[in-house]
């Protein structure tokens, strides 16, 4: 039992630090892209800190100040329900109490609660907001639903330690290979899942300041970002899981979710933004198609 | 034993007796004249009561001679009956008439008499020359009664009802005489003893043209345009005695010829009463004047009548029960009823019916008047229900299922113009009132209370056996006797009775039933606490909630069809009276009524249709047969109506929504599982005796998919916060169904469980809205908004819902969630897999809305001060609450019962390690989610604790508003159009295209009903040719 | 300008000009401006109402108020200029012919004073929130006083001439020409 | 919800009031000096700019994020709301009616935060010095950190500002907003001597 916990307060520790490096490389990374020195790669703890060490704050009621609780720990609960490193104890999290529809779902925990808290801001922008993410979401559901019922019919299980299983010996036995249009679905999905350019409407800053973060500061906004890191890192292990063959080792899945993510960055800087009725039909055209094949091929 | 002779001495005597007693005084005139109908009917009843008792029939001859030249008098049992029917009758009309009579002169009274003397005569006569007699005395007294009035419209009436009367007179005439020449006989039993007389080409004829007198004295369709002007024109009195006593005459006198007809007659007799029926309901459709439609639907009621002693006669039944069951029953409702309906309308006055608001102020005659129009649809639990029941089942048991189709439709058409007028009356328009008159409220009453006791005599003598089945009726009843008390005590009232009704079902249902009883009863009971909390007297409500319940516990326990049939039908009628109530315009109860008598024909279609062979008294669910397959979709179409599946879903959002606050969350959480529960009663019985059954799993499954995704969708769009929540259930529904099509183990689990928790979580939410809507007193979520801070109870009610709602664990509905997913992917329905995702991530768009909408965002200015909902109405949410955490804590506390009430079906089991459930696919440990969500909820919650001194409480306006601030809460609160992008990207998708065909399909039958009008040109002459060209069609046919 | 010729006796024009072979002025009595303008928008063309502004004389004690109004088929401006007394400072709205102008007459009420009685909203603030001293575009209102009582003038400041300053920064030989003379 | 004291509001009508949080800025001690030291670092090497283009100034920092002078290197960003922000850049004149708005934005950000006068306007009115309507001293109404001089400065300027500002935090010496609610009633009365129609609460939380 309590080893159980140290495990996964090393998990947790882990996933934190990796995502918040993470978003870290890449922002320096976009900037030498530009052509910019950019911020030190570190940059994302430092502004966690200063916003925890803001000496006021403001709260406009209790489900505002528990909207970011709601967030957390849906990052934290969708990290705790996937097995980070395969075969791996100490890794493995909760993974036994669900399979991958439990992510799946466990995913909106942490949405639904930042909405409501910013619902009790009362700010306009917040529902505003809220409204274009959950349409938005609504839609890049589909084509990663779909490619998540091609990969139950492949492998015949929810699980994602067993997804994960079965993708070892090689790198073609990964489902990126066995399973390439499952892959794209998915991936397409994840780039709205990550909201960078082109689905990036929910916050767009110079139009409704944030989105549904605009009230919050301080040590909400801490936690936030601090949340960003986790459930960034728990959105790539789960893809790394299902498309990617998984890890065995910490570096394997350093590099592998580095490169995973480097697509939505890839990808986010060089398009610019939809509107949320074309991401919609976006989501609903291609993307779902491929979805679509990808079950019937399995299927047949 | 009185000899009949006396019936006809008693009214003709008073024939003489009423002029000389009335030059002593206008009130000894009437006295004698009310003393003859009262000796009549009271003669009636005693033979009927003896006759029953055994006492043998009786035949006397008169006018000097013996058999066949005697004037013969039978009065055997039917006779009987008919008599007392048609006197008691008469002598309620009578009392309607005195006003209208007492300014005549005493010829009026004699001519009354006269009347009734052809009447009882018609009845009691058994030769052709006799009937025609008295059929020319009943002729000649309604000719001058209709005249009565004296106007122009009255006389024009009387004189085309001569035209067309005399001619069939005047064929009676030649037939008889035809008759006489071919068989030497005019006698019926020497006819009968001896059929082989009238074959033939003159016997034919002879016997034709009798038989086409009588139908047209019967008014068939389209020949009837003369009639018709009479039912406006004449005095209601005199029109009610027409149309019931005198009706019912003729048609006894076709039912003494029954046995003269051959094969070929009586199916085109039998057809021209269906067409009657069927056409006279369409064109009344149409009819604005109260006197015209109900004309028009006495007529298609004869008509019905018609087609059930012949199609009895043409399948060889000869026991005198079964044609009292039908026949006498379809005539014993028709009688009471529209002599009901026509007194009302006398009491109503010259109005329209659009203007019969003017009942809605006075409960006793809308409470008549609603018994009324249930009982002529043929609802439960009047005759004619039963009847029709009979009639039916006849019917299909012989094949004639084309017929029972075209009576159902017919049906439907009359339910649909039947209760859009009681939607005309109960809503109250304008503030006329009319003023008290006893002399017609008092027949009224005595005609719905005899209706009432033929109610319960037929219901007796047939089949309905379960004790719990009559109380259903007797329970509503009751609760409207008690209507005076003040509204909190009808409520306890109500859960008592409701609550003993729960306590005495339940224990004695094992399985599916156990499941559903908990569910229909208990949820009904918990909800019903909220009624405490509306105060006022709250009419209305109770009788119908209280019938619900009891109807809900007559569905699980019964073990007939018929007895199932009663419930749902009783159902059916208890919450069409909640929505008319609650709801504020005539539209919603009258679509949910049409939609629900529609799905209940599917279903009676079904059952009769899979009644075992040779039963004519009722049959056990069990020895239901299903092997045709056709009755099982009937049944089962019959109850995707009733859960409102996508394309009849019409009627399914007003209906959740309108009623008072406190009901609707019981129609929208407990009602809504009614369907379910049948389906699933249905679907175990017929598992695996049903050919095709894949072919209908797929369709049902997609039926149910369908449902899902468009429920949801249209939900996201909605303004209103009851409509937004009543489209919810509907996609709630549409997993239900997708769940239970998948015929698995897991896949029933599923469904059930979803059903269980759906009824949980629509409960809180519905009941919390309306604890909300009852304070702010509009249902528009963009004028509410920030309710949390004025309401934080029902807000976190309200959450906790949604969350289960929304499927997103650790609450119950992740649940439903994965045993969904795990079937259908068990079961290799990929694409309805996903479906089912989609939609369910759709549903997280309207969960949004509504509580951002009510709850969250700005309090409106008009709204600072309301208080938190009523404790009554979140007492039950916290019992919701309570049961939703459990469940939530410890899923295997709801998933094992339920899959062991399930049993085993096809696929995979569920696997139960300690909190572990799994399956072949994946696996779940709600607990442990449990744990861990609370878990990783502490530790930033903790963290943010300890910072709490920093933070300061602000207020609604201290946000970032681009630098201002805002102008006013209302234009601060982003509320109405919430989904504008959605509508922009997937509008097509809701547009409103069902409506659009259900509005044509109504546009057209209305149309017709429109044409078939034009048939009526009011012209006696081109009546007359409509006769003549109909009789010989009508021979053309018999030939 | 046959069209001007031909109002110039009904409206009493006293001045008119051609500025431009598209722009042209004419000076109307106060009295026959809004007769005047009807005429021009609803008979001669000129329906577009480009702008209202005015120029403040306090030596004569005068407003002087342009109407410019342009005729789009003939491609022509022309400016109904009339004179108002500053005393008084009253015109008559023309809100009636063109919608907008109740935003021009908004703003030279609010900046000069001049009142338009009827024109709706006439006394809402245009751009200056809650200002209380005289309007502030009168000639004889001085700003800088104004602006020393009310915002906390930085002391040490010290002001040069811009055209001075920047002519000794880069210039310093030149010498001005009116210092010469 | 520890200062019981509340501000009155009478700028607002009586139905309004209730709309508006009224309690009055509060002093938040800095915590232990090695605390505060560390705070401080990341404070100044993360700072979130509220740019209010106020004037002519705007137009100056938008070379700040190209890639010549990239003051993403510092940690600095933009921010699009107050409340996440912690510098406010005036960007040149302020007349009053843009006073109001940027006393909002200031007082909806949380505390510590800092503000930079950009260009001369803010410190003496620049060439608007003697408008009627143009404010001639940033520093009597909000609590100025750093003045960077010039009209316009150039990016060269600002960062070297920012460098100013940096040091000032990390010395601890920019407690701007414990300064304000100290002093609050004087920049009220500042404030309010010249936005007449104060329909707004006495600080905007």
């Amino acid at each position: 039992m309590i080893v159980k916990a140290l495990y996964i307060v090393l998990s947790v520790a882990l996933v934190t630090v990796w995502g918040l490096t993470l978003t870290g490389i890449v922002r320096k990374i976009v900037a030498r892209v530009h052509g910019r020195i950019g911020p030190p790669v570190w940059q994302p703890f430092v502004d966690i800190i200063k916003n925890n060490a803001k000496r006021t704050g403001i709260s406009h009621g209790v489900m505002f100040y528990l909207g970011p609780v709601f967030r957390i720990a849906g990052g934290m609960g969708t990290f705790l329900f996937i097995p980070v490193l395969f075969g791996s104890d100490m890794f493995s999290n909760f993974s036994f109490a669900g399979d991958v529809f439990l992510v799946m779902y466990f995913i909106f925990f942490g949405q639904l609660g930042m909405a409501l808290g910013s619902g009790e801001g009362g700010h306009p922008y917040s529902a505003i907001a809220v409204a274009r993410g959950l349409a938005q979401m609504s839609a890049f559901e589909v084509p990663f639903a779909l490619s998540v019922i091609s990969l139950a019919v492949q492998y015949d299980t929810f699980s994602v330690s067993s997804i994960v299983a079965a993708q070892q010996g090689s790198i073609f036995s990964w489902t990126m290979f066995t399973n390439p249009l499952a892959t794209i679905a998915a991936i397409i999905a994840m780039l709205g899942m990550n909201m960078h350019s082109p689905f990036d409407v929910v916050i767009a800053p110079q139009e409704i300041p944030i989105g549904p973060p605009t009230e919050y500061q301080g040590s909400f906004l801490g936690m936030l970002h601090t949340n960003r890191g986790i459930f960034n890192g728990a959105k790539l292990i789960l893809f790394m899981n299902l498309y990617f063959g998984g890890a065995t080792t910490i570096p394997e899945m350093i590099v592998k979710t580095f490169c995973i993510y480097m697509i939505s960055v890839f990808v986010g800087v060089s398009f610019p933004r939809f509107r949320t009725d074309q991401s919609i039909r976006f989501f609903l055209g291609i993307p779902t198609l491929i979805g679509v094949a990808a079950v019937i091929l399995y299927w047949l | 034993m009185v000899s009949p002779v006396y019936l006809l001495v008693v009214t003709i005597a008073a024939v003489f007796l009423v002029p000389l007693a009335d030059r002593i005084g206008r009130s000894y005139g009437m006295s004698v004249f009310y003393a003859a109908i009262a000796a009549a009917a009271g003669l009636g009843l005693f033979w009927f009561l003896s006759l029953r008792g055994g006492a043998p029939a009786q035949n006397v001859f008169i006018a000097g001679f013996t058999g066949p030249y005697a004037i013969q008098l039978q009065l055997g049992i039917a006779e009987s009956f008919v008599i007392v029917l048609v006197n008691t009758v008469f002598l309620l009309a009578s009392i309607v008439l005195g006003g209208a009579l007492i300014k005549e002169k005493a010829y009026a009274l004699t001519l009354m008499l006269l009347m009734l003397t052809g009447i009882n005569g018609l009845v009691l006569s058994r030769d052709l020359f006799n009937m025609f007699v008295f059929m020319e005395l009943l002729s000649i007294s309604t000719y001058a009664l209709v005249a009565m009035p004296r106007n122009g419209q009255a006389f024009s009436a009387g004189f085309k009802y001569m035209i067309a009367g005399g001619l069939a007179s005047t064929f009676f005439l030649i037939g008889t005489a035809f008759v006489y020449r071919t068989a030497g006989t005019l006698h019926l039993d020497y006819l009968l003893r001896s059929p082989e007389l009238l074959h033939g080409g003159v016997g034919f004829a002879a016997l034709f043209l009798v038989i086409a007198a009588l139908l047209i004295e019967l008014k068939p369709f389209p020949a009837n345009g003369w009639a018709l002007d009479v039912y406006q024109a004449g005095h209601p009195g005199v029109v009610s005695i027409i149309t019931t006593a005198g009706t019912g005459a003729v048609l006894f006198v076709l039912y003494k010829l029954l046995p003269l007809m051959s094969v070929r007659m009586l199916q085109v007799l039998g057809g021209a009463g269906i067409v009657t029926f069927v056409f006279s309901n369409l064109v009344a459709i149409k009819q604005e004047n109260p006197g015209r439609l109900l004309g028009y639907s006495s007529i298609s009621q004869t008509g019905l009548v018609i087609a059930g002693m012949v199609f009895l006669r043409l399948f060889g039944i000869r026991e005198i029960a079964v044609y009292a069951a039908v026949a006498g029953g379809l005539f014993l409702n028709h009688l009471f009823v529209k002599g009901l309906m026509f007194w009302l309308s006398e009491r109503v006055g010259p109005r329209p019916i659009r203007e019969w608001g003017v009942l809605a102020g006075k409960p006793l005659l809308l409470f008549l008047f609603g018994l009324a129009v249930v009982a002529l649809s043929g609802l439960p639990p009047f005759p004619g229900f039963w009847a029709k029941w009979e009639f039916l089942k006849l019917l299909a048991a012989n094949g004639y299922y084309p017929v029972l189709g075209f009576i159902l439709a017919g049906s439907l058409i009359e339910v649909f113009y039947l209760f859009r007028w009681l939607g005309y009356a109960a809503v109250k328009e304008d503030h006329d009132t009319i003023s008290p008159a006893p002399a017609v409220t008092l027949p009224m009453v005595a005609a719905a209370i005899l209706l009432l006791a033929a109610s319960v005599f037929f219901s007796g003598s047939l089949s309905v056996r379960e004790p719990l089945l009559r109380l259903i009726p007797a329970a509503g009843i009751l609760f409207y006797l008690l209507e005076p008390l003040p509204g909190r005590v009808k409520t306890v009232l109500a859960l008592a009775a409701s609550g003993s009704a729960a306590v005495i079902v339940l224990p004695g249902l094992s399985g599916l039933h156990l499941v559903f009883g908990i569910m229909l009863l208990g949820g009904s009971l918990v909800q019903m606490i909220a009624g405490l909390g509306s105060g006022g007297r709250r009419r209305g409500i109770y009788p119908g909630m209280v019938m619900m319940v009891y109807s809900f516990a007559g569905l699980l326990v019964t073990e007939t069809a018929l007895g199932f049939f009663f419930a749902w039908e009783m159902m059916t009628l208890a919450s069409y009276l909640l929505i008319l109530r609650g709801s504020r315009s005539a539209r919603t109860p009258l679509l949910y009524m049409i939609f629900s008598t529609g799905g209940a024909f599917l279903i009676l279609a079904g059952l009769i249709t899979a009644l075992p062979a040779g039963s004519l008294s009722s049959a056990g669910l069990g020895d239901l047969v299903f092997s045709g397959g056709t009755a099982f979709y009937l049944i089962i179409a019959g109850f995707l109506v009733k859960a409102g599946v996508v394309g009849v879903h019409l009627w399914l959002p007003g209906f959740y929504s309108e009623a008072d606050h406190d009901v609707s969350p019981i129609l929208s959480s407990a009602l809504s599982k009614a369907a379910v529960a049948g389906l699933f009663i249905f679907m175990s019985l017929a598992n695996g005796t049903v050919p095709g059954s894949d072919m209908f799993s797929v369709i049902l499954g997609w039926i149910g998919g369908l449902t899902a995704f468009f429920g949801t969708l249209m939900a996201i769009y909605q303004e209103d916060a009851k409509r937004l929540l009543a489209f919810s259930s509907m996609g709630q529904m549409g997993y239900i169904i997708l769940a239970a099509s998948l015929m698995s183990t897991i896949g029933w689990t599923a469904a059930i469980y979803i059903a269980v928790t759906h009824l949980l979580f629509k409960g809180i939410m519905f009941l919390s809205v309306g604890g909300v809507v009852s304070r702010l007193n509009t249902t528009n979520m963009y004028e509410m908004g920030g309710m949390i801070k004025r309401m934080p109870l029902s807000f976190m009610t309200f959450l906790i819902g949604l969350i289960a709602l929304s499927g997103v664990p650790p609450l119950t509905g992740f649940g439903g969630k994965w045993l969904l997913y795990s079937a259908l992917v068990g079961k290799g329905w990929y694409m309805l897999t996903a479906l089912a995702l989609f939609s369910s991530a759709v549903a997280f768009l309207y969960c949004y809305r509504i509580i951002h909408s009510v709850f969250l965002g700005q309090l409106k200015t008009g709204f600072r001060a309301v208080k938190e909902a009523s404790v009554w109405y979140l007492i039950p949410q916290f019992i919701f609450v309570m049961l939703i955490m459990i469940f939530s804590m410890v899923p295997r506390l709801l998933i094992e019962p339920i899959s062991a009430a399930v049993g085993k079906l096809a696929g995979p089991d569920l696997l139960w390690q300690g909190n572990t459930v799994s399956h072949a696919l994946g696996y779940w440990n709600g607990t442990t989610v449990m744990m861990v969500t609370m878990g990783v909820f502490m530790v930033p919650l903790v963290w943010l604790l300890s910072r709490v001194r920093s933070i300061q409480k602000v207020k609604q306006f201290n946000i970032v508003y681009a630098a201002e601030r805002p102008d006013r809460p209302e234009t601060t609160h982003y509320a109405h159009n919430f989904f504008a992008h959605y509508t922009k990207a997937l509008g097509f998708l809701s547009l409103p295209l069902v409506r659009r065909f259900w509005e044509g399909a109504g546009e057209w039958i209305s149309s017709i009903a429109a044409a078939l009008r034009h048939l009526y040109s009011g012209n006696g002459q081109t009546y007359a040719l409509q006769v003549m060209l109909y009789i010989t069609v009508l021979y053309l046919f018999m030939r | 300008m046959e069209q001007i010729n031909e109002l110039k006796a009904r409206y009493s024009i006293s001045d008119s000009r051609d500025q431009r072979p598209d722009l042209g002025f004419i000076t109307v009595d106060p009295g026959r401006l809004a007769a005047l303008l009807a005429e021009l928008q609803q008979v001669r063309g000129y329906t577009h109402l480009s702008f209202i502004t005015a120029v403040d004389y306090p030596e004569t004690g005068t407003f002087q108020l342009t109407y410019m109004v342009h005729n789009f088929e003939s491609a022509h401006s022309l400016g109904v200029r009339t004179v108002i007394s500053r005393d008084t400072a009253l015109m008559e709205s023309v809100h009636h012919l063109w919608k907008q102008a109740k935003t021009y007459q908004r703003e030279l009420k609010e900046m000069y004073g001049i009142d338009f009685p009827g024109s709706p909203g006439v006394d809402d603030p245009f751009i200056l929130e809650g200002w209380q001293g005289p309007p502030p575009m009168r000639r004889d209102f001085d700003t800088r006083a104004y602006s020393e009582k009310t915002y906390f003038p930085r002391p040490g400041r010290k002001t040069s001439d811009p055209r001075r300053h920047m002519q000794s920064r880069l210039y310093p030989d030149y010498t001005p020409f009116e210092e010469e003379t | 919800m520890h200062n019981k004291e509340t501000l009155p509001n009478l700028g607002l009508p009586e139905h309004e009031r209730d709309l508006f949080c009224d309690a009055r800025p509060r002093v938040s001690k800095p915590l232990a000096s090695y605390i505060e030291k560390f705070l401080n670092w990341s404070r100044a090497n993360s700072l979130w700019i509220l740019a209010y283009g106020t004037g002519c100034g705007a137009i100056e920092l938008r070379p700040l994020f190209t890639a010549r002078f990239d003051i993403s290197r510092y940690g600095m960003a933009p921010r699009p709301t107050p409340r996440q922000a912690s510098l406010l850049m005036i960007g040149g004149y302020l007349s009053v009616k843009t006073l109001k708005r940027v006393i909002r934005s200031y007082e909806q950000m949380q505390n510590p935060k800092f503000v930079i006068g950009l260009g001369s306007c803010t410190v003496n009115g620049g060439m608007y010095w003697d408008s009627y309507n143009t404010i001639n001293r940033l520093d009597h109404y909000l609590p100025v950190d750093v003045y960077i001089t010039g009209c316009m400065p150039r990016p060269e300027a600002i960062i070297a500002g920012f460098e100013q500002l940096k040091k000032r935090i990390k010395d601890g010496r920019a407690e701007g907003a414990n300064q304000y609610a100290e002093q609050f009633d004087w920049y009220k009365a500042n404030q309010k001597k010249i936005i007449t129609d104060w329909n707004m609460p006495d600080y905007n939380w």
